[in-house]
């Protein structure tokens, strides 16, 4: 029998697998945008899955609207990386340190 | 049944997602990504989300997959560059995200959520339909909501043309409105040359 | 004639309004700077004086109050007065402004407007603070004032301005943080007993308060107070700020920014919290006098002049601090409270002649400054040779200095040494080093400046003062001698006050 | 289920707002950049006819409407005026910079705009969902804002630093957002409110704190204030003035709804983590801006400090803190705005102002913006009687009346140290000589806003008892 | 007694005419000549002097009551008066005579020796405000007042020492006076201090009527000790009077202050300032027989001065030095009279000592102006046929000093030690052999000198002697007129002052103390005191001292010189003054010096500002610099840190 466990605990690995990637990866920046994917799908588990088990639609609409702002979020966040592309010609994580201090 | 089929796309999303931060060429990680996105639409499915699991490999895989794929494909990346150092930063990763998960599974994981507060509900008949039940708040109850959610796309237009739109000064493209517009005397000067005296 | 007007208002608002004007007047031309700052602060002295004239000095409460609301929400009022206490250290406040003032006429050339504007702000905000009768608006008025001095010292100082200013600003600015919080706490306090928090000093005076608060509270004052004072060992700020300021800066600072501190122990320490002070006056008790002895023995060896007077301004004043404290030692040791007033009394009488002697001692050191632009004592010697009359009149301060009676410089610590053998023996025997002391740095340094044959060509090339200089230091030379042969008024204006905070204090404030 | 037409007067403000980019967007793509001024001065009507359209719109009832989305509340009024007005100032300050680096475009202010309105979403927001997008419509308008000059590798830089941090805090507030909901059932902030009581109080404090990272990553707590310093610094400085004034005001109003509105049942709980993030942020933020050169780094690190004293308002979960912590953001709000106008002022085409040392001798070439400068930083050094004092002076008190002695102790020794660096502008003002004699360049109306910003520090320092008492009537 | 004028407006006119004088000469030094300075001047202290003599005639003869009234309230605090008030009783008009006299005759003086100096108009006022701080000071009817006085004397000595600004040692002599003073003067005002605590007054006839009353207060001045408060308040107000009146170990700066023009070590060094704390001590009498351990201090104390500070008079050859060695020692002789509770005895030989002790200064002036300002005695000798005015009045004021029966000094100084033979307090009878060893000394030194100045070969270089004549009038003048009551001052006033009721109401004696009481009895009058006194050992030892003197100066010159190489070790010792200048010298004004630096260097520099306020400001400026760092730039540090601190807001509210 499936329980709500499951699926949060499916979200819960999701949510650190993304959280993991965030620090594995220290040199792609298109990465760590995907990584931020992998966290919004983890939420948005969580959300349909405490929505279907609450018998509650609020929950579905959040998830939709994270949806549409993920979509958003990813056209501007692609349109940054690739001005600094153009700036720097590079998208290693690393060499992203002119501010510091 | 849904169990197995749970545990199935379970293992498939999480292997997935592991891959997806574990790769090197960003071209593959976004298709694990994707692979990953097809077993959440499933696992939404077992929930009884049919509309948004569409939506996510609608928009997702078919929209912003693709655009990720455009923007790493563009930009020409040194890979080799990139897969120095993972082998240094895997224990703090992997410590992090086990720490991580045994706070969430300390709290999710049975002991301390109140599960008996969860029984899973029943399952809808086939004329149920989660698109119109979505689609009613939608436009009532959520019209504040999905009203910003609009200005929000549009703020990613106008962010993402702003940012990424590149007028070449020396590019050469025609002008229509001036071409049509062209009058014969813009085209042809008629110059009178004064006879010159010969000194 | 005057009794319709809001004259304290008057006297606190004139010289900051003026200081505007003259921030917006002077910025082409110089002159008119000083000719409208003298105005105004002879204006304020004017506006001063019926303050004393008109004073009723059998009264203990507070005169020519005026209260108006002005931050409803934390009840925090525009409640000004003055009593005895208060009223001559305002009289101070406007007679040491003009004298600044003049001081700076030739001197300052750089920024005359801004210099002159932040001088007559300054002692606005210093008459505001000693006027305050709400918290809050003394909190104000007392770190406002900061800022003009700040910016005083850091323009028109010397070659390590900046570290003297920010140290200066920091040490005060640290001090009094904590009885801010000590006054929102008696706010509180004041909501719980008596229904709304209150900010009124008359009120906090009269609040119960338990001992461990009392303590905290006494301690937070402590500090804020100590620092101004200043009293050992929160004192190092005093000298590097003294050297680095222009002179009128020193004057202002030793004249009358200390005594803010004194004023604050007379004001808040003492009645607002005399269990604690009563627990704790061994410790006042003793930073005096370390301040007292410890201090003397510092003076001694400074080798610039500036520095020497600091020290001796750290001394003098752990007289006040040692005379507001003697209370409950006086009454342990002899069985009675009399004494006490003595004690009380001899601290404001110092700190009024302390306002003049060391505006006296900083202006002679400023006259030697702008001709030599040296504050070293080895580069003087036999000043007396070319400058007789700025000799003698150096003579004069430093006797003052040393307590010479007949000078203002021996009331004060005549009347605390007398009250301090009522509170134990060694206490007037440590006080009265001073004696000896403060005769030795002074002396010496006379000895080694003024005395001796001409040690240089610089030195035989001075000036003697100007007329101008010589009328500064003739006013204050007169103020010097009058209340040194005659501080029978300067007393009996504080009597009733006095015996007042003598009374708040003998009552135990614990619940 | 009956659809019943929501009240639309309430959302008048923000209807009009939006309605008005739609038009000067519009409007934007048919001018050429020398005729951009028309942009600019239907952004400021815009926005001055949304503070009054907000003004008009006050009552002293809270008002719902949207079906519990949307509240109209005093503090909503009042927060959405004032921010308003400080982004008025902010587009007059930013303009002539904008022009000396070619960056004048129609998008800085549409996105400007399109962040307020995501503000006053914020502000207004009645529920999880609103907050949300309201936050992401501000943010996702900033990372814009910043990336818009292009070719900076800086601003590039902080950009993508901005985004990929704020996207991570968003992730995690919608992760604590599902565990409430999860547990109370509902995205409704009243209706959370109630639930509160018989919700799991583990699941709920777990929620609780990935909720308030989200607040604290917004606000700029320590230790979730990494992006600040870099951002201020990286962003062209026309924009660090927006990033630096309103959505502070907009994030104490996010904070006030989450925790006080939504969570107030957890009191206990969040009291003891915001205590944590206010300390932490109060001494780190001071102490690391001793060490800074570049002033607006200096600002990052004293806003971290300043957002110290904001949470210790909240902390003590009483209306007047509350409305302490509102005075106290809508006074950094105007502190701030002001302090990085400075930096604009002296900037000019080809300079930028934005180290310390580029304020030397300020006081020769000009006294009075000296002492326009001299006024903010003592006022957020908290000297009276300037601003910033009362604003420390309200959050103090309330954190004494409280019980928390100690906290208001942390607060002003930190605030001492704070005073150092403040001091050390001061005396480059005042104290240093110039080291260029290039007279200030800025534009009339620069110096109009600039003088009536400083004038306002010093007069609203002088009598703030309108200001408290309508901050402190908000909550009653 | 003046019918038309109150006795207060008497006083006043007494004490102010000096003033006034010095303000004049002072205050508008630079628009007066030089005659109007010492007209003023002279005039005023003059008027005083008339008016003194008729108060004297008013107490002396006439009987009057004393006269004790406050002039003004000088401060009221804690209920208590401070008053500014004459008290004038017969000790009073006394010294009211003496300072008149020897201050108007320094003043007339002061005309001859001062001529050619630029300071004139400056000496004259500083003079005659000496004469009025010494008024107020023997007026004063309260200790406030005397205090005042007290210091308005040392504050003019400062001055008149330091006169040649320009010479170091002036001013470094007369900033050491000043301080020894002080130094006095802390015991003084603690003194005072204590009798306000006992008395809540500070008036005399307040404190002196409740004096008994008080006898046997103790106090805890360390822990677990008693000790009478008498006592205590007794011996503080001694140290006051040992500073003024230069009694061993604060005796030092008075042999330096002989820097001054000599006029003024007459004047004040000599006849008035130094004698204050004889003045007070027996005006303080009720309070000093409360405590036979304070007499006991006093009583060694002046005979250790009297003793030893007359050896160090014979081997100085500095003219002044020599009599300022011995006046030191004279001083001491009073201090052991006050000691011996011989009040009468002591002020009697201050009135004498004034006279002839001023005449030996003044003529040494005289000889001064000479030798044009040569002091050292080693270069003169034969001056008698040169200088004879000067010659016959020295000698009359030497034969005065030693005690030579039939002049004043005789009756005063016998007297005395007859006093201490006849005391029984602790310590007397060590005072008696000093005192009668002094004898001895001072005939030796006196005639030392004497002997070198006036007789023998003449040593001085050509120029000067060419030069070498007798003083102008001004300076011979007072000279003589000092010389008269040098002489027959002691026998004129013996009877009355000593065993007479002259101080009855001044003087308070307990019985058991009463040592002038005792040698009434054997007391028939000044001729047969001069009878009795040649057959007593300080007779002898006097003739001694003069053949001593003649033998090694007259008869034997080389061998003072041998006896100085063969007794080289007492000599160095007699050299050094005992060693007291070197050990304040280095041990105090040095241990001071150091101390300052100590604490200044270590306690304020290193401590407080290095380590406590610049050093929190460095570290917390250290931690910003290293702290700053945990800003690295990098984004997944950042990230760290967010989730670090996720993780750990999250534990501390889960767990």
């Amino acid at each position: 029998m499936l329980t709500l466990t499951h699926f949060l605990v499916l979200g819960a690995i999701v949510f650190s697998i993304s959280l993991a990637g965030v620090f594995i990866n220290r040199k792609n920046i298109i990465i760590l945008l995907m990584c931020v994917e992998l966290m919004l799908l983890a939420v948005n588990t969580n959300f349909i899955a405490f929505s279907h088990f609450l018998n509650d639609t609020a929950g579905q609409v959040f998830v939709f609207f994270i949806l549409t702002v993920a979509a958003a979020e990813a056209a501007i966040g692609l349109a940054i990386l690739v001005v600094l592309f153009r700036n720097k010609r590079t998208i290693n994580v690393e060499e992203l340190d002119t501010l510091k201090g | 049944m849904e169990t197995i089929l749970f545990y199935v796309f379970s293992t498939f999303m999480v292997v997935s997602a592991l891959m997806v931060i574990t790769v090197n060429n960003p071209v593959r990680a976004a298709f694990f990504l994707v692979l990953t996105f097809f077993a959440a639409a499933a696992i939404w499915l077992l929930l009884e989300a049919e509309f948004l699991a569409v939506i996510l490999i609608i928009v997702y895989v078919g929209a912003v997959m693709v655009l990720f794929l455009f923007v790493v494909m563009m930009l020409d990346v040194n890979l080799a560059e990139l897969k120095a150092g993972f082998v240094k930063n895997l224990p703090i990763a992997v410590a992090v995200a086990l720490m991580m998960f045994g706070i969430i599974y300390f709290v999710v994981g049975g002991n301390q959520f109140d599960i008996h507060n969860f029984v899973p509900p029943e399952r809808h008949g086939a004329d149920y339909s989660n698109i119109s039940e979505l689609g009613k708040v939608l436009y009532t109850e959520y019209v504040f909501a999905f009203e910003i959610a609009a200005v929000i796309l549009l703020v990613g237009i106008i962010a993402a043309i702003s940012l990424t739109l590149r007028r070449r000064p020396n590019t050469r493209h025609q002008k229509v409105e001036e071409q049509v517009a062209v009058k014969g005397e813009d085209r042809l000067r008629v110059i009178k040359l004064e006879p010159q005296e010969r000194k | 004639m005057f009794s319709n007007l809001p004259l304290l208002s008057l006297v606190i608002w004139t010289p900051i309004v003026g200081g505007m004007l003259v921030l917006a007047a002077g910025s082409k031309n110089s002159i008119e700077a000083k000719v409208l700052a003298l105005l105004v602060s002879l204006a304020t002295l004017a506006l001063s004086i019926p303050l004393y004239t008109q004073f009723d000095t059998s009264l203990a409460s507070m005169q020519f109050e005026e209260l108006i609301p002005w931050i409803s929400s934390f009840h925090i009022n525009y409640h000004i007065g003055v009593d005895g206490i208060s009223m001559p250290l305002i009289l101070l406040t406007t007679f040491m402004t003009v004298i600044v003032i003049i001081a700076g006429w030739e001197v300052i050339t750089y920024k005359v407007a801004q210099y002159m504007a932040a001088f007559l702000i300054l002692e606005g905000l210093m008459i505001g603070t000693f006027a305050a009768m709400d918290a809050m608006l003394f909190y104000v008025f007392w770190e406002a004032l900061l800022i003009p001095m700040f910016v005083i010292i850091g323009i028109w100082g010397g070659p390590n301005r900046v570290y003297a200013t920010i140290k200066f600003f920091l040490y005060t600015f640290l001090g009094s943080v904590f009885m801010l919080i000590s006054l929102l706490y008696m706010y509180m306090h004041a909501a719980d007993v008596n229904g709304a928090g209150t900010f009124n000093i008359q009120d906090l005076q009269k609040l119960p308060l338990a001992l461990t608060p009392q303590i905290l509270i006494f301690l937070s004052f402590l500090l804020a107070f100590a620092v101004k004072v200043p009293m050992w060992p929160v004192h190092t700020w005093l000298p590097d700020a003294h050297v680095e300021a222009p002179t009128g800066g020193s004057v202002i600072l030793a004249a009358i920014m200390l005594k803010l501190g004194g004023y604050g122990f007379l004001r808040f320490s003492l009645p607002i919290t005399p269990d604690a002070s009563m627990t704790l006056d061994w410790l006042v008790i003793i930073l005096s006098l370390i301040a007292i002895v410890y201090i003397g023995f510092v003076a001694l060896v400074q080798a610039d002049m500036k520095k020497l007077i600091a020290y001796s301004s750290i001394s003098h004043m752990g007289f006040v601090t040692l005379g507001f404290f003697l209370f409950w030692k006086i009454s342990d040791n002899t069985g009675s409270i009399s004494g006490v007033v003595l004690g009380l009394e001899g601290g404001m009488v110092q700190m009024i002649s302390h306002g003049f002697i060391s505006g006296a001692m900083f202006l002679s050191v400023g006259v030697l400054y702008d001709r030599m632009h040296s504050r070293m004592i080895k580069d003087y010697g036999g000043v007396v040779n070319t400058m007789p009359a700025f000799a003698t009149f150096a003579v004069f301060f430093a006797m003052a200095n040393a307590g010479l009676p007949g000078t203002s410089g021996f009331v004060g610590e005549f009347m605390v040494i007398m009250a301090a053998f009522k509170a134990n023996f060694w206490y007037a025997f440590l006080a009265a080093i001073t004696l000896i002391l403060g005769a030795a740095y002074t002396l010496w340094m006379i000895k080694r400046v003024v005395f001796g044959p001409i040690a240089n060509e610089n030195v035989e090339n001075l000036e003697d003062m100007s007329r101008r200089e010589f009328f500064m230091m003739f006013i204050l030379a007169v103020a010097v001698l009058i209340i040194g042969i005659y501080p029978a008024p300067l007393l009996e204006v504080m009597h009733a006050t006095i015996d007042n905070l003598v009374t708040q204090i003998s009552v135990s404030k614990l619940p | 289920m009956n659809f019943v037409t929501p009240d639309f007067m309430p959302a008048m403000p923000e209807i009009f707002l939006l309605s008005m980019v739609c038009v000067i967007m519009i409007i934007d793509l048919f001018l050429k950049d020398e005729s951009r001024g028309a942009t600019y001065v239907l952004s400021l009507i815009a926005l001055i006819t949304t503070a009054f359209l907000s003004f008009s719109n006050y009552s002293e009832q809270s008002i719902t409407t949207f079906n519990g989305s949307f509240i109209l509340d005093p503090m909503a009024s009042i927060l959405k005026i004032s921010i308003c007005i400080i982004v008025v100032g902010v587009f007059i300050y930013a303009k002539d910079y904008l022009k000396d680096r070619n960056i004048y475009k129609g998008e800085y202010f549409t996105l400007g705009l399109f962040g307020v309105l995501g503000m006053m979403v914020m502000v207004s927001a009645g529920n999880f969902l609103t907050v949300y997008l309201g936050l992401e419509l501000l943010s996702l308008s900033m990372y814009a804002m910043i990336a818009m000059q292009r070719d900076s590798i800086v601003a590039s830089e902080a950009a993508m630093k901005y985004f990929i941090l704020g996207a991570i805090a968003s992730g995690m507030l919608l992760y604590g957002m599902s565990m409430v909901y999860g547990v109370t059932g509902s995205l409704d902030l009243a209706t959370i409110n109630k639930a509160v009581a018989g919700a799991d109080r583990v699941v709920m404090s777990f929620g609780l704190v990935f909720i308030i990272l989200g607040v604290a990553f917004k606000l700029g707590a320590v230790p979730f204030h990494m992006w600040m310093p870099d951002v201020y610094h990286g962003s062209p400085t026309s924009v660090t003035l927006y990033i630096a004034s309103a959505p502070k005001i907009a994030a104490f109003a996010m904070m006030y709804r989450l925790l006080v509105d939504g969570l107030a049942g957890m009191h206990a709980d969040w009291q003891m983590i915001l205590i944590i993030l206010s300390v932490l942020s109060m001494v780190f933020g001071n102490i690391i801006a001793i060490a800074q050169t570049n002033i607006k780094r200096m600002l990052a690190y004293s806003t971290i400090s300043h957002v110290g004293f904001i949470i210790m308002g909240v902390v003590t979960g009483t209306q007047a803190g509350y409305g302490a912590a509102m005075f106290y953001a809508i006074v950094y709000a105007i502190m701030s705005v002001g302090a990085f106008g400075m930096i604009v002022l002296l900037s000019r085409a080809g300079y930028e102002a934005e180290n310390i040392d580029d304020f030397k001798g300020l006081n020769q070439k000009s006294p009075w913006f000296a002492f326009v400068m001299m006024a903010i930083m003592f006022s957020m050094a908290g000297v009276p009687p300037f601003l910033g004092f009362w604003a420390k002076i309200a959050v103090l008190q309330e954190a004494v009346n409280s019980g928390l002695v100690w906290f208001a102790v942390v607060g002003v020794v930190t605030s001492v140290i704070g005073a150092f660096y403040y001091l050390r502008v001061i005396k480059v003002v005042y104290f240093d000589k110039p080291v260029d004699e290039t007279p200030l360049q800025a534009s009339m109306d620069i110096r109009l806003t600039l003088s009536f910003n400083g004038l306002a520090i010093l007069a609203i320092g002088l009598y703030p008892t309108a200001l408290i008492a309508l901050c402190m009537s908000t909550f009653a | 007694m003046f019918e038309n004028y109150s006795d207060s407006q008497v006083y006043l006119a007494i004490v102010l005419a000096p003033l006034i004088g010095s303000i004049i000469a002072g205050v508008f030094n630079a628009y007066i000549s030089r005659a109007v300075a010492h007209t003023v001047t002279i005039v005023g202290v003059a008027i005083s002097f008339v008016l003194a003599v008729f108060v004297f005639k008013y107490f002396a003869f006439d009987g009057a009551p004393i006269y004790n009234e406050t002039v003004y309230t000088w401060l009221v605090s804690d209920g208590i008066r401070f008053e500014i008030g004459f008290l004038v009783d017969n000790l009073t008009s006394m010294m009211l005579v003496v300072v008149s006299f020897v201050s108007l005759m320094v003043h007339l003086y002061t005309i001859g020796y001062m001529s050619d100096d630029p300071g004139y108009k400056r000496f004259f006022s500083y003079i005659s405000l000496f004469t009025f701080s010494m008024y107020m000071l023997v007026m004063s009817n309260n200790f406030l007042q005397l205090f005042f006085g007290w210091e308005a004397v040392g504050l003019v000595s400062y001055l008149l020492i330091g006169f040649y600004y320009k010479k170091e040692s002036a001013i470094f002599a007369n900033m050491k006076a000043f301080l020894v003073n002080r130094v006095g003067d802390f015991g003084f005002i603690l003194g005072i201090a204590g009798i306000l605590m006992v008395f809540n007054t500070l008036d005399y006839a307040d404190v002196f009527a409740a004096a008994s009353s008080k006898a046997n207060l103790t106090t805890e001045l360390f822990p677990g000790t008693e000790w009478s408060m008498m006592t205590v308040i007794c011996i503080l107000l001694f140290v006051g009077a040992m500073g003024k009146s230069a009694q061993v170990p604060l005796h030092v700066w008075l042999p330096d202050s002989m820097e001054g023009p000599t006029p003024i070590s007459a004047l004040i060094h000599a006849a008035t300032m130094v004698t204050a704390g004889i003045f007070m001590v027996t005006r303080m009498s009720p309070l000093f027989e409360l405590s036979e351990t304070a007499l006991s201090f006093i009583l060694v104390i002046g005979a250790v001065t009297a003793l030893f500070m007359g050896f160090l008079g014979i081997i100085q050859n500095d003219i002044k030095r020599v009599v300022a060695y011995s006046t030191l020692s004279q001083l001491g002789y009073m201090t052991v009279a006050l000691g011996a509770s011989a009040y009468s005895a002591a002020v009697f030989h201050l009135m004498t000592h004034a006279f002839f002790k001023a005449l030996l200064f003044l003529a040494a002036g005289s000889v001064i102006i000479g030798m044009h300002h040569v002091q050292d005695i080693r270069q003169m000798g034969g001056l008698k046929k040169y200088m004879p005015i000067t010659y016959w009045t020295s000698l009359l004021g030497t034969l005065a000093l030693i005690g030579f029966p039939g002049f004043s000094g005789f009756y005063s100084k016998d007297s005395i030690i007859e006093a201490v033979h006849a005391s029984t307090i602790p310590g007397s009878t060590f005072a008696y052999y000093a005192v009668l060893i002094g004898v001895f000394v001072t005939a030796l030194y006196s005639l030392r000198m004497f002997f070198i100045v006036f007789h023998g070969e003449e040593r001085m270089d050509h120029h000067t002697k060419e030069h070498l004549k007798e003083s102008p009038w001004v300076v011979t003048v007072p000279l003589v007129l000092l010389a008269i009551p040098s002489v027959i001052i002691g026998g004129m006033t013996i009877t009355s002052v000593l065993y007479g009721d002259y101080f009855n109401n001044v003087v308070f004696v307990q019985q058991a103390h009463d040592v002038l009481g005792q040698l009434k009895e054997s007391y028939h009058g000044p001729l047969s005191m001069i009878l009795h006194g040649i057959m007593t050992a300080p007779f002898y030892l006097m003739v001694a001292g003069i053949a001593t003197a003649w033998y090694l100066y007259m008869k034997k010159p080389e061998l003072p010189g041998k006896i100085k190489n063969s007794f080289g070790l007492i000599y160095d010792i007699l050299d050094n003054k005992y060693g007291f200048d070197a050990f304040n010298e280095k041990v105090i004004a040095g241990g001071t010096r150091g101390l300052g630096n100590i604490l200044s260097k270590f306690g304020d520099i290193m401590i407080i500002d290095g380590f406590v306020v610049n050093g929190s400001a460095k570290s917390v400026a250290w931690f910003s610099s290293i702290i700053r760092h945990v800003q690295t730039g990098y984004l997944y540090h950042y990230a760290f840190v967010m989730i670090l601190g996720l993780i750990g807001l999250l534990g501390l509210v889960i767990f």
